[in-house]
């Protein structure tokens, strides 16, 4: 299949789909290399860019989704008056920034650093679709462990958790090394 | 010193701790050999004002600030092995804590710049077209088809949401400001009075997520003023 | 404002819309005069029709709306099915439900509940006078609320909604208590 071809049907998927399509499936089903659609995606991410278009390719780990530029929000709000995604309080800001750089974590753990219980905004981030379960530690009771998902890069604007503003703790090197940061 | 700044506008007593350190304009790492404990404990004069569980934290902490100064008074003990200096570890525990709320700053921005994207809903798609033929549906049919939808909602809790653009909606936040203005003119509403004009049960949920929300903030209370009697949503002003 | 920045936000807002859009009414929040948006709208469909696009403009008399190009739909099918692709009476009836059980509705409230666009299923049920206009939502855009018609009940063979058989839901879910649907 040309490419040009291929980036038609692209663009037709990722329209009807509106949630994030994984670039392998879209590969497999496309019958086309893996490769190949990486490179053919990354050309399309350039061509949305430019003048003239209003989409963008956000990108989320290994999936992808049309997204509107930024610069035109204030067009598509007074036209068609969507509701924004509400920004967090700076309570449950603070914990979600802790299970995002110390992913996977406890509840536990992550009342240890705020000084303060945190049901409250876990489940507010739960219900929001930023967090979720990613397994138990092995530990006594076998604790939940939470991590963060698609929603969240996508509520971020990153395309990897690779992405945050890095975090700066002086005196304990120990703690979130760039490794211990999860994809 | 002046109560200007009340303990419940803190994250929690790490956050007064940090904020006391700043206007002191010292290092975290001399929060002991300044007059931050004093300071904090002076504060705990403002514990009545709290609830319990917000009440025994801000404690929790005073009690390891109490233990940590008086330790300092007395006679170094006998080294004890690996155990960490409980002053260091708590040192540290501000730290990390400073580091996060540090980093909530640029994630603040990170989502203020986010919140300019816009996204769909996926479009219905029809894969064959043939003739609609309803004749043979029956309440049933229509009643195991909402059960679908039903599990198809749970399926998709923990899944992204499909569901970023209510193009005409109602949101917590609109809840809250239409909850307040009533409370603002009555002074208390009947609970059951706050559903009134509700035309729809996701409508509902909205309503009562944004009175949890409100009592969470400590914007209103209920009371009840009988076993059983009615409830009266009372605003709360600060 | 320039050409480009104006196709720019049209292929936003009808990213974003989904549904059709009346050209005058772009043409008045961008502030530009109708005709210049007719001669623009012109061009963009002859760019969405070349090569490497999957999206064309539809137009319905002064409307404009996203549509994707025939050829590429065994693909759509293929990267969608089973998810998405609902046969014509899936679809219908599933739409159908959430009106019955939770009327009277907004299209987007239903659209919530499905999580994917209804336009096309509320036409039909419209036209087929299965459900009709029963108000308008006194909130921002005053949406319009649907209900059932006469004609359902009738279909149904029931006297009163009320005669639906009762949605129970055991667990958590907020959606759709029985007693909290129908007053």
């Amino acid at each position: 299949m040309e490419d040009d071809k291929i980036k038609g049907i692209i663009e037709a998927i990722l329209y009807v789909a509106g949630e994030p399509l994984s670039i392998p499936r879209i590969a497999e089903t496309l019958q086309c290399p893996e490769r190949e659609m990486r490179r053919i995606v990354r050309e399309m991410e350039t061509a949305y860019g430019s003048d003239g278009r209003g989409l963008i390719i956000t990108r989320l780990g290994d999936r992808i989704q049309f997204g509107t530029k930024k610069e035109y929000a204030p067009y598509v709000e007074a036209l068609l008056m969507p509701v924004q995604a509400q920004t967090l309080s700076q309570t449950v800001l603070e914990t979600l920034s802790i299970i995002a750089y110390s992913q996977p974590v406890t509840r536990a753990e992550v009342e240890a650093v705020r000084g303060v219980k945190c049901d409250y905004s876990i489940n507010i981030l739960l219900q929001r679709n930023l967090i979720r379960e990613v397994g138990r530690k092995e530990t006594v009771g076998k604790p939940i462990l939470f991590g963060t998902t698609e929603e969240f890069m996508r509520h971020f604007g990153i395309r990897s958790i690779k992405e945050l503003p890095p975090l700066h703790i002086v005196g304990s090197e120990a703690y979130m090394q760039d490794e211990m940061v999860l994809d | 010193m002046s109560y200007e700044i009340r303990l419940n506008q803190f994250e929690g007593p790490l956050d007064l701790l940090l904020h006391l350190i700043k206007i002191a304009e010292i290092d975290i790492k001399d929060i002991f050999v300044s007059k931050i404990t004093e300071q904090y404990i002076e504060y705990m004069k403002q514990l009545p004002e709290l609830d319990m569980e917000t009440a025994s934290e801000f404690i929790a902490i005073a009690a390891t600030l109490i233990y940590i100064k008086s330790r300092s008074l007395l006679p170094a003990p006998p080294a004890m092995g690996e155990e960490e200096d409980p002053r260091e570890l708590f040192i540290r525990q501000l730290t990390e804590y400073k580091a996060y709320k540090d980093i909530c700053e640029k994630m603040k921005a990170l989502e203020q710049d986010a919140k300019g994207t816009f996204y769909k809903l996926p479009e219905e798609y029809i894969s064959q077209k043939p003739p609609l033929d309803m004749s043979s549906v029956s309440a049933a049919d229509l009643y195991n088809a909402m059960l679908q939808v039903m599990q198809r909602v749970r399926d998709r809790a923990g899944k992204p949401p499909a569901r970023e653009i209510v193009l005409q909606g109602f949101t917590i936040p609109e809840k809250i400001a239409r909850i307040s203005a009533l409370l603002e003119e009555r002074g208390r509403v009947c609970f059951w009075g706050l559903f009134e004009n509700d035309s729809s049960t996701m409508e509902v949920i909205v309503t009562f997520l944004a009175l949890l929300e409100m009592m969470h903030q400590r914007m209103a209370g209920a009371v009840q003023e009988e076993h059983l009697g009615d409830i009266y949503i009372v605003g709360i002003k600060d």
